[in-house]
């Protein structure tokens, strides 16, 4: 029975590595998906050890553990499988809420048996409690990062002047709470252990709630890095190394994952928090009134783009919203049967999530070898007679190389204004993410095609093909 | 510091391990190209999931008729496998993607 | 093979350290620019002089006038001492040179 | 009392972290030094932890620690400041060997006490046979590491043919005298133990014995990665986990380095360590015969950077032999200062050891931005003017990329013949490390001006100050 409790220890030990390995092999692209699927083994692996291994008593209710699998997994996969490709995000973050609120209903099972006279080891009070919170926070802050990414929720229904005060104020109270609740031992109650998780709850919320609806894939890393390290509190509760370990690990590596994800934006996190951008979009804005904007037409530019050597597409969150990535790659086929070099320049945070662009245009089938990244897109540009950015905005500003009082000032841009002539396919005039004007639109080089990207990709591929 | 000292000789090992996990932990994920991002923090959601092992044990541990345990860990389960059977499964949709682009390279 | 499970029943947690510091290895030494493999190979025989520790407690234990450990206990320490002072000095002086390159840039 | 042994745990548990996290920092420029400091505070931490840990028995000899440890740091020191740059490698070697013969002594005292009486714990007697083994190897083959590496053992005095046959029946050899000592037990003898420790140094000499001269930084590598095996493995005689992890650490940091440098010099480890190149020199030299040479003489070669617009220098290992770095600097100074740009191309196995022309020309205060790499150089010779390959050879070989049949094909090498002109600087025609001739020599763009390359390079510069 030693050996079996032994080979039950390995187990945990093969899914834990493999887990580490399996994240280490993510980050790299050859590796990425054969990672992803060593990890889910060494998940696979961890559930199966906690099934079969031996404990001191209860009544196992495999009935009750198959049956919520069952439909855990289901509702997981299919969700999985049905959600569009840009609305990925925000199943991330569904997800991710709902590992925290796992975390809480096992805090509050474990507070509830420890007030009923079952005794916990001593830092098991701890622990628990710093599972509920933190999972609580994870939760409600999910959810909301979902609702915000959904647009179903709109920043400005939810932020409000000195909001971060308020959120500050919020999370000594619910600290307080839960200090108050640990010093009382066994003397606290449930009634208020559901204060003290409600408390944890509503600081989630109210933490998500002034930080940009774009900056929410940042914040989903975070708080992922949130759910780990309630899952490892909660690995203590129970002396399960496989939990513990899993758990700081994810913790740590979504800690620096977020970190690099600011980093690749040229923001702090702090920054993120505080609910950044915007502030001084409405003064700069004053800056380009007056100014001239060349206009240019759906046929003109199918007349432009037939006729040139080379063009390079700039794809930006707009291409997502409108779902152009399908009538751009038509356009782009259209094109190169007629001998135009066509490429994609790619900015790192270009839409809103990392490889947000990426994704799109390979779902769209466009090959690789075409799609340039930062650096070799600004190499090119020079020798590029059209460059036409698809709804992107804040990736293409100039401000952000010319203008030292752009909040965007030092983030690496697309500097298409190296390339001949440049068109930009956008509804109007109005700013992007970082809410800030952009020079380039009334740039004497650039040309605007006002309207829907997917319209007027269509309808410049439809001129194309007249011609 | 009585008690610090005791959960610092008690867990001496426990400590190492967590120590080593962090430094991995910062370690894998620093230098990862941006087009990974997403789905690494998509995989790292999944992982975060294995809080799911923690619900199994409350289940089994529990008497058949204490249906509080039963019923919230039950609930305690079907979200963390939709943790962690979605998120590995959103992943590997998002890599999909990208490998289709490998083979085109 | 009950050996070797009660060798992993009592090494649990020394294992899992023991797989981490090896993956750690590998993972902070891998992707290391070239130019920087002697002053890493350098750094790394430094380190691996750790083992100066167990000649340092070999004497410790040793009788006053138990000579045999005393006399190789001793060389131990000297022969452990350079490679740890001689190891981490001359990767100094190795680094030293890569710095004043850096001044110039 | 309890209060303290906790205390001194945490020393060794800061000074491993030190240790793992210094290491790391050496892995990037920025903050390689201030690793290698914070890597050497943690190893001082850990020796403290020793000195103050309370033993269960024994009378401390502190006299004996402290007069050890002053006369191994006054002699390490002094080694390690007075050696020159260029015998870094050697330097190195011996060290390393030292670590091993360390762990010897210290398996050989532990196995006399065991033959005594003193018990020792299951795994014991197997942890220090391997501490034993391990370390009489990496004694011995760092020290004829060092020997080759001085030039003052020659490859061709410790090879013969079927060596790699012999070495094996060795190791086989030493394994079961140890296996046998092991099942001993008890009744094992210190004369047992002396043959086991004698063949494990007999075997470290001969597994080193084939392997080139030239390969031995890399072979340096592997057996420090021996030695961190060899110092775990004591740790695990002494219970001692900053022993055990930060051997276990560096053996396998050891291992991946040794593997990147094979990489590097696109070989693989086996190949190194069976031998490797020499074999198919004699055969592939005749190809090259009854070619020309265009021979140039030190004047000519000054007039002709004098009055160029770009000149590249390519150092290889024959400028590290001549000690020719300052003398090329001069000559870099003369020609800057009539406006020729001057730049080095550092091909990353240049000379004998990775960084090995980035070290020297530092020495030489060559400013850091004047260094290409691999890729900046052959993105710049296209618009050189005049090449100049000072003591190289294999790093410019085209054969490597040409010739498919010859044994360095694959290998990315500096592409000078991209450049108007190139000149070779070395005594003779006859091959560089990798044994086989290099077309270059003969191609029309060359010119060769033989002669040691300090020499050359001090009448060259001569030659432009006269001009
Ligand atoms: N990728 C990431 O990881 C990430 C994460 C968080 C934040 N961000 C931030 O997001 C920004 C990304 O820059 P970006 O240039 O891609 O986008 P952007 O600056 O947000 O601009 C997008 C533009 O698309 C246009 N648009 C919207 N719907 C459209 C439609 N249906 N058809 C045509 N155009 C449409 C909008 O202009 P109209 O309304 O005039 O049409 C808008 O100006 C950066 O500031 C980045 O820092 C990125
Ligand atoms: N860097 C590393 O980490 C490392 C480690 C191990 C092996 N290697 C290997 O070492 C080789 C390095 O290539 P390399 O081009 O630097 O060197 P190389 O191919 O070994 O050639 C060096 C040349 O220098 C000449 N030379 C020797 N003494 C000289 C003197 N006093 N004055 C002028 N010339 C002199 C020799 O020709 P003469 O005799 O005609 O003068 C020789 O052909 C590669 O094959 C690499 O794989 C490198």
């Amino acid at each position: 029975m030693m050996a079996f409790d032994t080979i039950v220890n390995l187990i945990y030990l093969i899914g834990t590595l493999l887990i580490v390995l399996g994240l280490r092999k993510l980050g790299s692209p050859d590796t990425a998906r054969r990672g992803n699927i060593e990890a889910g083994i060494g998940m696979g692996l961890g559930i199966l050890a906690a099934l079969i291994a031996r404990l001191p008593d209860g009544d196992n209710n495999y009935g009750w553990i198959v049956g919520g699998a069952l439909v855990g997994s289901t509702i997981g996969w299919v969700a999985a499988r049905k959600v569009k490709m840009t609305a990925m995000p925000q199943m991330v973050s569904i997800f991710n809420g709902f590992g925290g609120a796992t975390a809480v209903l096992l805090a509050m099972v474990e507070l509830k048996h420890y007030y009923d006279g079952k005794p916990m080891a001593g830092t098991g009070l701890v622990v628990t409690l710093a599972a509920l919170i933190i999972g609580g926070v994870s939760f409600t802050g999910s959810m909301l990062a979902y609702l915000k990414l959904d647009g179903k929720v709109k920043d400005k229904n939810v932020t409000f002047k000195g909001q971060n005060t308020v959120n500050l104020v919020l999370l000594l109270i619910m600290l307080a709470a839960a200090v108050y609740l640990y010093m009382q031992g066994t003397r606290g109650s449930m009634a208020l252990a559901l204060v003290v998780m409600l408390l944890s709850l509503v600081y989630g919320f109210s933490f998500v709630a002034p930080i940009g609806g774009a900056d929410m894939p940042v914040v989903i890393s975070l708080l992922n890095s949130f759910t780990g390290l309630s899952a490892a509190s909660a690995g203590l509760i129970y002396g399960n190394l496989a939990m513990i370990v899993g758990g700081i690990f994810v913790g740590a590596a979504g800690t620096i994952l977020t970190v690099q994800m600011c980093n690749a934006m040229n923001r702090s996190l702090f920054n993120v928090i505080l609910g950044g951008f915007g502030g001084g979009a409405a003064s700069a804005a004053g800056a380009t009134e007056g100014q001239t904007v060349r206009q240019i037409g759906p046929t003109d530019l199918a007349i432009q783009l037939y006729y040139s050597n080379s063009v390079i597409f700039v794809p930006g969150y707009g291409l997502a919203v409108a779902q152009a990535q399908k009538a751009l790659k038509e356009l782009d086929d259209l094109l190169s049967e007629n001998g135009v070099d066509v490429k994609y320049a790619i900015h790192p945070v270009a839409g809103r999530m990392p490889g947000h662009m990426n994704v799109l245009l390979a779902e769209a089938d466009v090959p690789y070898p075409k799609l340039l990244d930062l650096d070799e897109a600004n190499a090119a540009f020079p020798n590029t007679d059209v460059v036409v950015i698809v709804g992107a905005n804040d990736v293409v500003n100039p401000a952000a190389k010319d203008d030292p009082s752009s909040p965007i000032y030092g983030m690496p841009i697309l500097d298409v204004l190296a390339a001949k002539n440049t068109v930009v396919i956008k509804r109007s005039l109005s700013p992007g993410y970082a809410g800030i004007p952009n020079p380039l639109f009334y740039h004497p080089k650039n040309a605007m095609l006002f309207g829907d990207a997917k319209a007027m990709i269509t309808e410049v591929a439809a001129e194309v093909k007249n011609l | 510091m009585e008690d610090l000292l005791a959960f610092f000789r008690d867990n001496l090992y426990m400590i190492y391990i967590l120590a080593f996990a962090v430094i991995l932990g910062f370690e894998i994920i620093s230098k990862v190209p941006t087009v990974l991002h997403t789905p690494l923090m998509s995989g790292a959601n999944a992982v975060s999931g294995i809080v799911i092992i923690g619900a199994i044990l409350l289940v089994r541990e529990a008497k058949a008729d204490d249906y509080f345990t039963l019923g919230i860990g039950f609930l305690g389960i079907v979200l963390g496998m939709i943790n962690v059977m979605g998120g590995f499964a959103v992943t590997d949709r998002m890599l999909e993607m990208f490998k289709k682009k490998k083979k085109a390279d």
